[in-house]
């Protein structure tokens, strides 16, 4: 799970209003994919998340000009409907479902319609969430490069045993090794090129298991 | 004859839907029909769609060469314009149920590329054999003998359509039976001669000699029928099952003539109706096929997987396309097991387009590339048990969620055995625990 | 009340053998009857020969309760002594099936082990249901409300025994119909009464209020059969078929109050007769639990996996047994994707003693180390699924003999391209014909 | 397939037997495993291969007490029946169907069930022959320790392309993967001890896959 910095805003005209109602504490109105901004959001966070599921860095939505920022027009996204396999996922499932704060830009992301569904209203622990300024992937997480699967890093020594556990409990929860195939078949050509002496193409997805498999093999 | 394409219009939630049902290019068989096809996908597909739609189509070709009727409403007339490419030995020609629209009315009728259908007879006859999924297995076969339905008994060995909707599948069994009676009663018969001659002190040693070189030299010619069942067909099968055919003739009482019977192989017979649900699916299923042993014939089979254990699922394909002589079979299966014994174009995988509701075949080759064996991208031979299920059948990860869990458990255990400082018997202790959690999850340590 | 322990003195394979059905040592119901059971093995080991005993014993017990006979012979004296220990709210007590010889002769009675059975009644008392692998699916629903038999549908609401063996399983559509009917006449009557009210301008503006707010009431304070029924139990299963329960009541014709309709995500009608197998398999097992609400019961369960794609086998487990409380389900599958449902004590796995001939349960724990689960050694739960259809299910090496060579060719090329004096071309050129290769194989490059 | 040297031999009798028949050139009698030197030769095989399977080195008699030398007496072997998983395999398929030299004691091996029964009658090529004199599995052979397969070795260069596919159809003939899954555990958890620094216990079988592993690896 890469960091995600959410503070480049092109859907200027939801953010505003978002803020309107923060700042005038108001309840947000229910959360329903027909509101007039939800493909602002969206796209906004494609955009951000460079096309890619913000949780298992799948890539979701086929084509970058989708996103283009030329797509936006006074604050607001105006191409048509998008192929993607997304969904708008509310991070924290109390924010949405209780729905004082549906709409707050702070808890969106975009994520893979599976991993949104598996996911569900199980609570969440900030402890890992994207967009946390010191939200640092090389330090919470180690990639096991036989099982393809995230885990807590325990090789630096840093994490507490608490940490460790919160940590394996939220890869669980945000779903962060359900691409564990793909992503396996993806890194693992990779590596094997490298090991070949080949030099592989920049990573398009799964760049995080790629970078921390790469430093675990001296590669 | 095989089927090299089928084309149905509209029909349920086909819609302009074509079949390519030959070898692609680069095979030895490239251009020809396919010798077997499999029907996968979700419940809804129409896999028992498709093999009905063969079905009709067959059916009604059959009627029509019999019956020399011409735009004769034949069947529902609710499958619409539907056709096959048959493929002959002296040619390819495209038979259809179409509706035709005359001065006189509307027809739903059966009719042939260019050609009158009853003309080409001699071209493309065959036989065709129907396993529809719920096939009524009986539950005792000794007491059919009595059955009044017995007496209509048709001759199966002369019949076109052996559609087991209609037929007991039971009959069969005394089809078959007739020949293994005849040919006991023939070694009764002779083994009362030789023992009549021998129980007569007036016959001399030659006469005796030669009765019994002649018995000798019958038993050499004549293959047993039982024995051939046993030895080519059954027994590779219902040996899984620790069972076997019973070949010796133990003459006790005359109801031991009478049937094929099944013993364990340690010798003790199991009555009929004691077999269990998969024995005897696997014996009466393959028994029609070794009894009438088909040439040139369509075979349609709808879950042959029913009942049976993984490990016989692996090879019922096999089993049952040893028996028909250039004959083509469509199996339709939810099984991965069986769907392991075709090559990729084989298989037919059938999805829902979400779109247009309609219901699409998935193709395993490079579309952009072309229909050519070097192009196909799933090779369902190739997989393991895991390769099957995820590429062939689409299922996400594992069979169940703990899975997950616990091999991150594992991966945390072998990082902390790894970085951590411990104590040699810590060390060991930890590196126990890894082995036993592997071991539960097998997975091997590399 | 659930069953604890099996015991079978002899009959067919199974001789002095005894089933231990409660949660291990170290499981947090350790001692207590299992919740779920699920029986494998080979065909013929008897899987559903297990099912039947439960059934026969069970039945004989309602019969010696119903009728109070005492030492009369109940069933078919064939199955020898056998027996089941109970376990209710005030302890557990074995009831069985004994070969009893008094003065006056032999007979086949239930005998329970202190007390007198009738007398437990109401502490032992619980439903059965028994889905046979063979269960008849009506082909259409709609026509059985015009059949005869259909005039002596019994309350399956009060039966104890309901036995898809003799029931026909369509009968049940009708028993919930008539909830969801009688809630549709329902709303239909109080739209009338509404709009006769709004007919007739004489009528205040308050009246028509309160009569709305009334309507508004009900339908806010009576559960929608037909939505309860969607949401909590049909379209979780069938959305995978790309189907859901039709909600709305949409009234045209008479007709359409008249039964439950299924139709496609998108909205268009499915007549029932044209559902797949699959689907109408698990909309009409389901429904019996859904509509007569198990407590307390047995269900036993033949083949689940019947006419189902991978994916709902892998949750079918999981969705009949979350539609009874307290109850204690018995199945017997080939499914490995069935089998992942279970914890390890929860399965029993059947296997032929090559040399007795009888069958005995194969043991997933360290029998010298005793019955806990830390001894327990398979664990279908967290296997993929190479390793249920290997460990679970003992198949050796991969579903098709190909695969091995294609592997032994992949570590040719590997080899080749490792040791092998190549240009950069040469390289490349290797390495692409091992991606394609690996990735025929779903062999992940390490 | 680890190198075989038949030169012991504790059956005597029956060693004498066959060479009459060799010296005398008789044939042979029909092979039936009632034949009364059957045990003999399965028992001296037993002995001589350590108890393990021919081809594939999988356990297949589980105690080595049941070949001890103590079990023979004048020649002949005295013991009872043996628990094993074995059948007497005969190397080269013609010399068994066609009987003239069905009992050779150069042709015969004691191998797993199933090997026996898969191999069945299929044409042998004596490249891969364990008690060839100059027979060298770490020539021919390599181990691939990912897939848990042998093949032919390229790595030396000494073996020409011709070779390597007589060598990679005889690996086939003979079955030797056909235990690749038991081979995989009992190899992976020795190799894995070694990684961690612990000294496993001496393989009791799969030798020689571990051997090359350990080679490849440098352990």
């Amino acid at each position: 799970m890469r960091k995600i910095d959410k503070s480049k805003i092109l859907s200027a005209v939801y953010k505003k209003w978002e803020e309107a109602l923060e700042n005038n504490q108001e309840h947000h109105p229910q959360y329903t994919a027909s509101h007039r901004f939800h493909k602002d959001i969206v796209m906004n966070l494609y955009h951000i998340q460079g096309g890619l599921c913000a949780y298992t860095e799948m890539k979701i939505l086929a084509s970058e000009y989708d996103y283009d920022e030329a797509n936006w027009i006074k604050g607001r996204f105006k191409k048509g409907k998008s192929k993607h396999l997304g969904q708008l996922e509310h991070f924290d499932p109390k924010l949405k479902t209780d729905y004082p704060k549906s709409w707050l830009w702070d808890n969106l992301f975009m994520v893979l319609n599976e991993v949104n569904h598996e996911k569900a209203d199980k609570p969440t622990d900030s402890i890992l969430k994207p967009d946390r300024p010191d939200y640092d992937p090389y330090e919470l997480l180690d990639y096991d490069f036989e099982k393809h699967i995230f885990f807590a890093n325990i090789k630096s020594g840093k994490l507490s045993q608490s940490e460790i556990d919160r940590i394996n409990k939220m890869i669980d929860v945000l779903g962060i090794n359900f691409v564990k195939d793909w992503r396996k078949k993806y890194v693992s050509e990779r590596i094997k090129a490298l090991e070949f002496g080949i030099i592989p193409d920049p990573a398009e997805e799964y760049m995080t298991a790629f970078e921390i498999t790469r430093r675990n093999l001296n590669l | 004859m095989k089927v090299s394409e089928l084309y149905i219009k509209k029909y349920h939630q086909f819609e302009d839907f074509t079949l390519n049902l030959t070898y692609p290019e680069g095979h030895k068989l490239a251009g020809q029909p396919l010798n077997k096809v499999c029907f996968i996908g979700q419940s809804g597909t129409g896999k028992t769609t498709l093999l009905n739609v063969l079905k009709v189509i067959i059916l009604s070709i059959k009627k029509e060469i019999q019956e020399g009727h011409k735009n004769i409403m034949i069947g529902q007339s609710d499958y619409g314009d539907m056709s096959i490419d048959i493929f002959h030995k002296n040619g390819c020609i495209k038979i259809g149920l179409y509706n035709v629209h005359m001065r006189n009315g509307s027809y739903y009728a059966v009719q042939c590329e260019k050609d009158n259908i009853v003309e080409l007879q001699s071209e493309i006859w065959f036989k065709l054999f129907n396993y529809p999924s719920d096939i009524d297995l009986p539950k005792n076969l000794y007491a059919l003998r009595n059955k009044a339905e017995l007496i209509d008994n048709p001759k199966l060995k002369d019949e076109l359509i052996i559609n087991f909707e209609n037929y007991n599948i039971g009959q069969i069994w005394e089809t078959i039976n007739e020949t293994v009676i005849e040919d006991r009663e023939t070694e009764i018969r002779k083994s009362l001669e030789i023992s009549r001659l021998l129980k007569d002190p007036i016959n001399s040693k030659e006469l005796i000699d030669k009765a019994t070189n002649d018995f000798r030299k019958w038993r050499e010619e004549t293959p047993n029928p039982i024995q051939d069942l046993a030895d080519n067909y059954l027994d590779k099968i219902i040996g899984r099952f620790n069972l076997k055919v019973k070949t010796e003739l133990d003459f006790e009482k005359k109801e031991d003539i009478e049937t094929i019977k099944i013993q364990q192989k340690n010798g003790k017979e199991i009555p009929f109706e004691a077999l269990s649900t998969g024995t005897k699916q696997v014996i009466l299923t393959a028994l029609p096929l070794y009894g009438l042993k088909p040439k040139d014939s369509i075979i349609l089979f709808d879950e042959p997987e029913r009942s049976l254990y993984p490990d016989i699922q692996t090879e019922i394909v096999d089993f049952y396309t040893s028996m028909a002589e250039n004959s083509q079979f469509f199996f339709a299966t939810h099984s991965p097991l069986v769907a392991a014994s075709f090559e990729p174009w084989e298989i037919v995988e059938l999805k829902f387009n979400e779109e247009t509701g309609n219901v699409e075949q998935e193709l395993y080759y490079d579309v952009e590339k072309g229909r050519h064996v070097d192009n196909y991208i799933i090779y369902p031979q190739y997989l393991t048990y895991d390769g099957i299920l995820k590429r062939v059948f689409d299922m996400k990860n594992e069979p169940n969620n703990l899975r997950m869990n616990e091999l991150v458990k594992l991966a945390t255990l072998e990082s902390q055995l790894k970085h951590n400082k411990l104590s040699p018997e810590a060390k060991k202790e930890k590196f126990e625990e890894i082995i036993k959690l592997a071991d539960q999850l097998d997975w091997d340590l590399k």
